[in-house]
C-alpha cells in the first residue's frame, strides 16, 4: 500500500493486528428489493467486519444505497425486500419496530448525501442531536446539552455552543454534514453509513468531511461503509471495496488491490475511463452504451452487452462472485480475462 | 409570496455547480417507481364513467336546441308541478314539470347549455390572461414581476364570491359581464404556475437553450415554453373548472348571476328552492347535474394530476 | 423578523389600498352618480348642483383622495334602503354571521385536520379512500345543495331541525353543519397532501434512520413542517369568518352579513356593499398578517428570510 | 496566436435583494477577470460553488453584460443582449448545459429541436437542414433514427450528445461547456470527453470548459484558470499548476481530488467554509482559510502577477514561495 497517510496505515493496521474476527459485524445474505415488480436489488452477499473500512461504489441505479436502505428497513411500503440481514446474528429483515428503532443510530447509524434536506428544518440542531442521545444514551437536559455540545466540537463546529441554538438553514452545505455526524456518533454506533457524503459538497469541504470520518472511524473504531459513485473518494479511506452493477455485486477486493489488479471487466473499465491527475495525458478509455434501466435488463449478465469480452455464454446464465484471489471475488464468466491488465 | 424573496437572492451562479445531486441516493427509489408505473398503463373504472358523464354534458350543452321536447318558456299551467316518471309522472314530462307547468327535463338541457358555456369561457379567458400575466413577470422580472405579484396576491386574498357580487352590485348584471368576472376567477393560479416554470426554465434549461442559440422571445414562450407547460396548466384548469361552476351556480343561485327569462343550473336550484317541500324534484334534478359534473371534472383533474404532473399539489 | 413582519405590514396596507381603488374605479366606472341617484330626466342644473356638491366636477385625482378621506374618516355613506349610515347596518349584523362561522371553523377544523392526517399517514387504506371520497364530496357538493338537502330531510322529512330562523339554538345546527362538512373536506384534503409532501422528505429518513420511533417521527419531525403550509388555508378560512356565509345564510334565511350583502347588491345598495368589501378585504389582511406571524413561529427559515 | 475571445477585466456585480423593501446587497459575482482563448484551444476554469465560474462563462458568451471591463469576439465588441445583432452572433458561439435532460424541449423529437439553430438563423432550405441534421447526429456518434426520440427515451450521454450536435449547427467558433459531465454517470463522461476532444482537433473550435472536477479538466485544457471568489487565482498551463500549484488556493484544491492512483501533493485540508460573495474579506479574499497568510494579505490584495515559468498567481507570497520550493 504505498500511498497511505499515517491515520490511515494505522486503520489498516488495527484491524489486520485484531485478527479478523470469525463473526462480521453485519452480514447480507442474498438480498433483493424490487419496487412494483421492478428489481432494484437482485442479491447480494457482503459482510462488514467489527472496525474495518468497506466502500461500495458503482453509478447512479446500481443499488448501493438501496442496500442499506433495505437492511434497516428505510424503504417505503412500495418496497419489496427478501434475504436475510444480520446483526451479529440477530436478523434485522422483519424484526419488530421497536427492536429496529434500537438498532438504527444506536448500532448502526447512517448519513446521507444532501445535509441541507437531510436535517429536519424546524429543529434546532442542538435539539436533532440530543434526540439521538435522549433515544440511545437515554440523556436528558444538561447531561444531553453537555454531550452534543462534546460531539458538535468533536466533529469540528467552530463555535459550537452558539451553533447548538442555529437552525440548518444558517449553515453551510460542510457544516450541515458535521452535524450529521455528530448526530450519528450520538448514538456510539458499531457500524456508520455514509451514503454519498461529500457529493452534494465543493472540492475542499468533500476533503474536510472525508478528513473528518477517517478520523472519527479510526478513533471510535467503529466500522464504516462508504458509499459512493466516485472511486478516489472509495480509494482514499477505505480497505475493502465492492463494486455494484445493475443490483448486484460485481467484484469485492481490499483496497489496494483492486485498484491496481481489478478483475471484472466493468471495473477495469471504470478505471480507465478515469481521467489521471499527474502524468503525460492519454485518451481515456470510455465503456460503450449506458447503464441499463432497472426494468430492461439484458439476460444474463447485465454488463455483457457493454463488455469487450463479452461471449455467447455471458447471456446464458448470471455469474455468480467467485474467488479469485485470496480475499478477492468477482462475477464474471470470462476470468481470468485474456488481457485484463491492458483494460 | 416567499418566492420573491427567495430567488432575489439566488441570482449568483445559478448553475447549480452541485455536483451530480441528482445521480445518486435518494432519486434512485423514486426514479425506479416511476418506471414501473410507466409499464401500466390503463384507466381507472371511475375515471372512464367520469369522462362518459362529461362527454353527455358536452353533448347536451352542443345539441341542446334539438335535444330538448319543450321549449324553455312554454307554460302549461294544467300540468303544473307534476312528479317525474316512477314517482307518478307521466311519459310527458320525464323530470316533471314546474311551478308554471313547463318541462323540467327542457330547462335541465338548456341550464347545462348555459353553465356549461360560461364555464368553458371563463377558464379560457382565466388560463389566457393568467399565462400571459404570468409570462410578462417571468421576461421582464423587476418591477413588473413585483406589480404582477401584487395583484396575484391580491387575487389570491381576497375571496371571490365578494368581490363578484361587489362588482355586480355596482354595474348590473349581464351575460357578458358575468363570463368576463367568471373568467377572472382563478387567473392567479396560472400566472402562478406560468411564471414559476418559465423561470425555471429560463434560468438553466430549454428557454434558456433555445434562448442562447437566438430565438426572439415570442418564439421560446409560444413555441417552447408553453407547450411544455400545457399539461400542468391544463391540469390546473381542469382543477378551476368545477370552482367556476359552482361560483355560477351560486350567484345565480342567489339571483344574481344567469337572469330570467335565461336558465342555469344554479338559478333552478334557487327558483325550485320555494316548492322544496311539495315538488323536491325541481330542485334535485338541477342538483344532482351539478355535484355530478364537478365530481366528474375534479376526479378526471385528480387523474390527470398524477399521470401528468405530480408536482402540482 | 422586525423586517420581516414590516414587510408584511406594507403589504397588508397595499392590500387594503387596492381594494378602496378597486371600489373607487368600479364605482366611477359603473356610471355617473348624478344620473344613478337623480334620474336621467333631473332638469341639468339640479345635475349640476349635485355634481358641484358631491365634489364630482372636480379631477379625477381629487375626487380619489377625497374618496380616500371620507374612508379614514369612517364616513362610508348611507345605506339606500333606510338612509341610516353604512357602517353601522353591516355592523350589526356581524354577531349573527359570527354565531354560524365559529362553531363551523371549530368543526372544520377538529374535523378535517384530523381525518387529513390520518388518511396520509394511512396512504390507499381503506380509511384513506373513504376520507378522500368525503373529502371530494366536501367541495364538489355546493353548499346550498347541500344545505337544501339537510333541510329536506332532517326538517321537511325528519321534522328534527327547523329549515330556518333564528329563535332557537337548533336553528344554528343545519347552517353550522353545511359550512363546516364542505370546508372540513377542503381542509382534510389539503392536510393529507401537506402531510405526504413532508413524509417524502429526506429529513423524515434521518429520523428513522436515528431510531426514532414512528409515532414521534409522525408528531415531532413530520407534523410541525405540515403544519406549515396548512396555517394558509386556515388563515383563509378565519379571514372569511365574516362573510364566509353568503350562500348558507341565503339558504337559510339567517339575517347576518351574508343576507345583508346579496340583498343589498340586488338592490344597488352602493354604500353597503362597499362597507362589506372593506371590511372583508380587513379581516383577510388580518388573518393574513396572523398568518405571517404562526408563520415566523412555525418556520425558522421565515424569520430569516426577513432578518437577511 | 490571434485570440478568438477576449475577456478584459470583467466584472459582474449582482445586487440580491430580501423581497421588494430589502436593502439590496451588491454581490460580486466576477471582479476583473482577464481571459482570453484563441481558436482550436481550451480555457478550462475550475473553482468552488459561488467562485463566479459560470458567471465569467455566461458574460464570454455575451449573455450577461459586465459591469466593468469589456469582452470582445473576433475582435468587434459584444453587442447588447436581446438585439438583433446579439441574437445573429449567436450562430458562432454556444453554450453547453450542466444538465442535458433540462436544456432540451422534452416535446420535441431530437432532430427538430437539432435543427432548430438552422431555422432560427434562416440557414437552408428544408431538404438541407435535414441533410446537415442528419450529419450532425453522425459527428455526434448518435444513430440517425435517434432523432425522432424525444429526450426521455434518450440515455444520459445521448442527451448531452444531442445538445453538442444542436450547438454545432450552425458551425460555431466557440462552445463554452458550463459543468458539461457532472450530471452524467462515471463510465459515460469519458465518452463526452473524448468526443470534446475530437470534435475540437476536427474543427478548430476554442472551448471554454466550465468545471469542478480538476481531472476532466486537466484532460481537457490547453490553458486553466483557477477562480477564487470572483477572481483568477492561477492561470497558466494545466500540467504545471496541477503538479506544482503555485497559489495555495490552488494547491489545496489539487491535493483535494480524490485520487485512485498515488498522490504527488501532500494533502492540504483547508480551514473553513468558502465565504460568501456578499460579505467579501479584506485584502487578499482566500486569507481567512490559507495556511500562509501574513498581515499583508489581510490588507492588501494581490495583483496577478507573472512567475518565471510564465503562469500567473495573484498570491503576495508566490514569488518566495516559489524559489523555496
Amino acid at each position: 500500500m504505498p500511498d497511505m497517510s499515517a491515520s490511515e496505515r494505522a486503520a489498516g493496521e488495527r484491524v489486520a493486528g485484531e485478527s479478523r474476527p470469525d463473526r462480521p459485524l453485519v452480514e447480507i445474505r442474498d438480498l433483493r428489493v424490487s419496487f412494483e415488480g421492478v428489481p432494484a436489488l437482485r442479491g447480494i452477499d457482503f459482510a462488514v467486519s467489527p472496525g474495518e473500512a468497506v466502500g461500495l461504489v458503482g453509478e447512479s441505479g446500481c443499488g448501493k444505497s438501496i442496500t442499506w436502505l433495505a437492511a434497516l428497513g428505510l424503504l417505503g411500503p412500495t418496497a419489496r425486500v427478501s434475504g436475510s440481514v444480520r446483526l451479529q446474528g440477530e436478523e434485522l429483515l422483519g424484526a419488530p419496530p421497536a427492536r429496529l428503532d434500537a438498532v438504527r443510530g444506536g448500532r448502526i447509524a447512517m448519513i446521507f448525501q444532501d445535509p441541507a434536506t437531510a436535517l429536519n428544518p424546524v429543529h434546532r440542531l442542538g435539539w436533532q442531536v440530543e434526540e439521538a442521545l435522549r433515544l440511545h444514551r437515554g440523556l436528558e437536559g444538561a447531561a444531553a446539552r453537555a454531550e452534543a455540545l462534546r460531539l458538535f466540537e468533536r466533529v469540528g463546529i467552530p463555535d459550537a455552543a452558539r451553533r447548538l441554538a442555529s437552525y440548518p438553514h444558517e449553515m453551510s452545505g460542510g457544516q450541515n454534514q458535521r452535524v450529521m455526524i455528530a448526530m450519528a456518533l450520538a448514538g456510539a454506533p458499531d457500524l456508520l453509513i455514509a451514503d454519498e457524503p461529500t457529493t452534494a459538497l465543493d472540492a475542499t469541504i468533500q476533503a474536510q468531511i472525508l478528513d473528518l470520518l477517517r478520523e472519527i472511524q479510526a478513533e471510535a473504531g467503529m466500522a464504516m461503509v462508504l458509499i459512493s459513485h466516485d472511486l478516489g473518494v472509495v480509494a482514499d479511506l477505505c480497505t475493502r471495496v465492492g463494486v455494484m452493477y445493475a443490483g448486484r455485486l460485481v467484484e469485492m477486493a481490499p483496497a489496494a488491490e483492486l485498484f491496481a489488479e481489478p478483475q471484472h471487466p466493468y471495473t477495469c473499465g471504470l478505471l480507465g475511463a478515469l481521467p489521471d491527475m499527474s502524468g503525460p495525458r492519454r485518451r481515456l478509455v470510455a465503456i460503450p452504451g449506458s447503464v441499463p434501466e432497472p426494468g430492461r435488463l439484458p439476460a444474463g449478465c447485465a454488463f455483457a452487452p457493454r463488455c469487450g469480452f463479452a461471449t455467447a455464454a455471458c447471456a446464458a446464465g448470471v455469474p455468480e462472485l467467485e474467488a479469485v484471489g485470496e480475499d478477492h471475488h468477482a462475477a464474471c464468466a470470462r476470468l481470468p480475462l485474456p488481457d485484463a491488465a491492458a483494460a | 409570496m416567499s418566492a420573491t424573496q427567495i430567488d432575489g437572492a439566488t441570482q449568483i451562479d445559478s448553475a447549480g455547480q452541485i455536483d451530480g445531486a441528482g445521480i445518486n441516493g435518494a432519486g434512485i427509489e423514486g426514479a425506479v417507481v416511476v418506471a414501473a408505473r410507466q409499464r401500466r398503463r390503463g384507466m381507472p373504472v371511475a375515471v372512464i364513467c367520469a369522462l362518459v358523464w362529461l362527454a353527455a354534458m358536452l353533448a347536451v350543452a352542443l345539441a341542446a336546441d334539438s335535444l330538448r321536447p319543450y321549449s324553455i318558456t312554454a307554460i302549461d299551467l294544467r300540468a303544473r308541478l307534476q312528479p317525474p316518471v316512477g314517482f307518478g309522472g307521466s311519459l310527458r314530462h320525464l323530470l316533471g314539470t314546474d311551478e308554471l307547468g313547463r318541462d323540467v327535463l327542457s330547462r335541465l338541457i338548456e341550464s347545462v347549455r348555459v353553465s356549461v358555456l360560461i364555464a368553458f369561457g371563463a377558464t379560457a379567458i382565466a388560463a389566457t390572461f393568467g399565462t400571459t400575466m404570468g409570462f410578462i413577470a417571468a421576461h421582464f422580472r423587476g418591477l413588473v414581476e413585483q406589480a404582477v405579484l401584487v395583484l396575484i396576491d391580491f387575487q389570491a386574498s381576497m375571496p371571490f364570491l365578494i368581490v363578484a357580487l361587489a362588482v355586480l352590485a355596482f354595474f348590473g348584471n349581464s351575460l357578458p359581464l358575468l363570463v368576463a368576472l367568471m373568467g377572472l376567477y382563478g387567473w392567479e393560479r396560472y400566472a402562478r404556475i406560468a411564471r414559476g416554470l418559465a423561470i425555471a426554465a429560463n434560468a438553466q434549461g430549454y428557454a434558456a437553450a433555445v434562448r442562447q442559440i437566438g430565438a426572439r422571445p415570442l418564439r421560446i414562450y409560444l413555441g417552447h415554453v408553453l407547450p411544455n407547460i400545457a399539461s400542468t396548466l391544463i391540469v390546473s384548469a381542469t382543477l378551476s373548472f368545477p370552482e367556476i361552476v359552482l361560483l355560477e351556480s351560486g350567484l345565480s343561485f342567489l339571483g344574481l348571476g344567469v337572469q330570467p327569462p335565461m336558465t342555469s343550473l344554479g338559478n333552478m336550484v334557487g327558483f325550485g328552492r320555494e316548492y322544496i317541500t311539495r315538488a323536491p324534484w325541481i330542485l334535485l334534478a338541477p342538483s344532482v347535474t351539478i355535484v355530478l359534473t364537478t365530481l366528474c371534472v375534479s376526479l378526471l383533474g385528480d387523474w390527470l394530476r398524477d399521470r401528468l404532473d405530480p408536482t402540482l399539489s | 423578523m422586525f423586517r420581516y413582519l414590516s414587510f408584511r405590514l406594507l403589504r397588508a396596507v397595499l392590500t387594503i389600498l387596492l381594494v378602496v381603488t378597486f371600489a373607487f374605479v368600479v364605482l366611477r366606472l359603473s356610471g355617473d352618480p348624478a344620473l344613478t341617484i337623480l334620474s336621467p330626466d333631473a332638469p341639468p342644473a339640479a345635475i349640476a348642483a349635485f355634481r358641484h356638491e358631491w365634489g364630482l366636477d372636480q379631477p379625477i385625482w381629487v375626487q380619489y383622495l377625497d374618496y380616500f378621506a371620507a374612508i379614514l374618516h369612517g364616513n362610508l355613506g348611507q345605506s339606500l334602503r333606510d338612509g341610516r349610515p353604512a357602517l353601522q347596518v353591516v355592523a350589526e349584523r356581524i354577531p349573527a354571521t359570527l354565531v354560524l362561522t365559529l362553531p363551523a371553523l371549530t368543526m372544520k377544523v377538529l374535523l378535517g385536520i384530523p381525518a387529513g392526517i390520518y388518511a396520509a399517514l394511512h396512504r390507499n387504506s381503506m380509511a384513506d379512500r373513504a376520507v378522500m371520497a368525503g373529502a371530494v364530496a366536501g367541495f364538489t357538493v355546493p353548499s346550498f345543495v347541500l344545505g337544501l338537502v339537510l333541510v329536506l330531510v332532517f326538517a321537511v322529512q325528519l321534522g328534527w331541525l327547523p329549515s330556518g330562523g333564528q329563535d332557537s339554538w337548533q336553528a344554528t345546527i343545519l347552517p353550522v353543519v353545511t359550512l363546516g362538512l364542505g370546508g372540513a373536506g377542503i381542509l382534510a384534503r389539503f392536510t393529507r397532501s401537506a402531510m405526504l409532501e413532508v413524509l417524502g422528505q429526506p429529513y423524515i429518513r434521518t429520523a428513522s434512520a436515528k431510531g426514532v420511533p414512528w409515532r414521534a417521527v409522525v408528531t415531532s419531525h413530520a407534523l410541525p413542517n405540515a403544519a406549515i403550509p396548512t396555517v394558509t388555508v386556515m388563515g383563509f378560512m378565519v379571514g372569511s369568518l365574516i362573510a364566509g356565509a353568503v350562500v348558507v345564510e341565503s339558504v337559510f334565511s339567517w339575517p347576518g352579513v351574508g343576507r345583508l350583502l346579496v340583498v343589498a347588491v340586488a338592490n344597488r345598495d352602493l354604500a353597503v356593499v362597499q362597507v362589506i368589501l372593506l371590511l372583508v378585504a380587513a379581516t383577510m389582511v388580518t388573518a393574513n398578517l396572523a398568518v405571517d406571524l404562526v408563520y415566523g413561529m412555525l418556520d425558522p427559515r421565515m424569520r430569516a428570510a426577513g432578518a437577511r | 496566436m490571434t485570440k478568438l475571445l477576449e475577456l478584459d477585466g470583467v466584472s459582474r456585480t449582482y445586487s440580491s435583494r430580501s423581497g421588494l423593501f430589502g436593502a439590496p446587497i451588491p454581490v460580486r459575482a466576477v471582479d476583473g477577470v482577464s481571459l482570453s482563448v484563441a481558436p482550436g484551444r481550451t480555457l478550462g476554469i475550475v473553482g468552488e460553488s459561488g467562485c463566479g465560474k459560470s458567471t465569467t462563462g455566461r458574460l464570454a458568451l455575451g449573455l450577461e453584460r459586465p459591469d466593468a471591463g469589456s469582452v470582445r469576439f473576433a475582435g468587434a465588441p459584444m453587442p447588447a443582449p436581446g438585439t438583433a445583432a446579439w441574437r445573429r452572433q449567436r450562430a458562432r458561439m454556444q453554450l453547453v448545459f450542466q444538465d442535458p435532460l433540462g436544456a432540451l424541449d422534452r416535446r420535441l423529437p431530437i432532430a427538430r429541436q437539432i435543427a432548430e439553430p438552422l431555422v432560427v438563423h434562416g440557414i437552408g432550405n428544408r431538404a438541407e437542414r435535414e441533410a446537415r441534421v442528419a450529419a450532425l447526429l453522425a459527428d455526434v456518434g448518435l444513430p440517425a433514427e435517434l432523432g425522432r426520440r424525444h429526450p426521455h427515451e434518450l440515455s444520459g450521454g445521448q442527451r448531452q450528445r444531442a445538445v453538442l450536435a444542436r450547438a454545432l449547427a450552425t458551425n460555431p467558433s466557440l462552445l463554452v461547456c458550463d459543468e458539461p459531465i457532472s450530471a452524467l454517470d462515471v463510465s459515460i463522461q469519458a465518452q463526452v470527453v473524448n468526443m470534446l476532444a475530437d470534435l475540437q482537433a476536427e474543427r478548430g473550435i476554442a472551448l471554454i470548459f466550465i468545471s469542478h472536477d480538476l481531472k476532466v479538466v486537466r484532460q481537457v485544457s490547453h490553458e486553466v484558470a483557477v477562480m477564487y471568489l470572483g477572481r483568477v487565482v492561477e492561470q497558466g498551463d494545466p500540467d504545471e499548476i496541477f503538479a506544482e500549484p503555485a497559489h495555495p488556493y490552488s494547491r489545496a484544491l489539487v491535493s483535494a481530488v480524490p485520487s485512485v492512483g498515488p498522490r504527488r501533493i501532500e494533502r492540504i485540508v483547508l480551514k473553513g467554509d468558502p465565504p460568501n460573495p456578499a460579505d467579501r474579506p479584506s485584502g487578499c479574499a482566500f486569507h481567512p482559510r490559507c495556511p500562509l497568510a501574513t498581515a499583508q494579505c489581510r490588507a492588501e490584495s494581490p495583483a496577478l502577477r507573472p512567475l518565471v515559468d510564465g503562469r500567473l498567481v495573484a498570491c503576495h507570497l508566490a514569488a518566495t514561495r516559489r524559489l523555496v520550493a
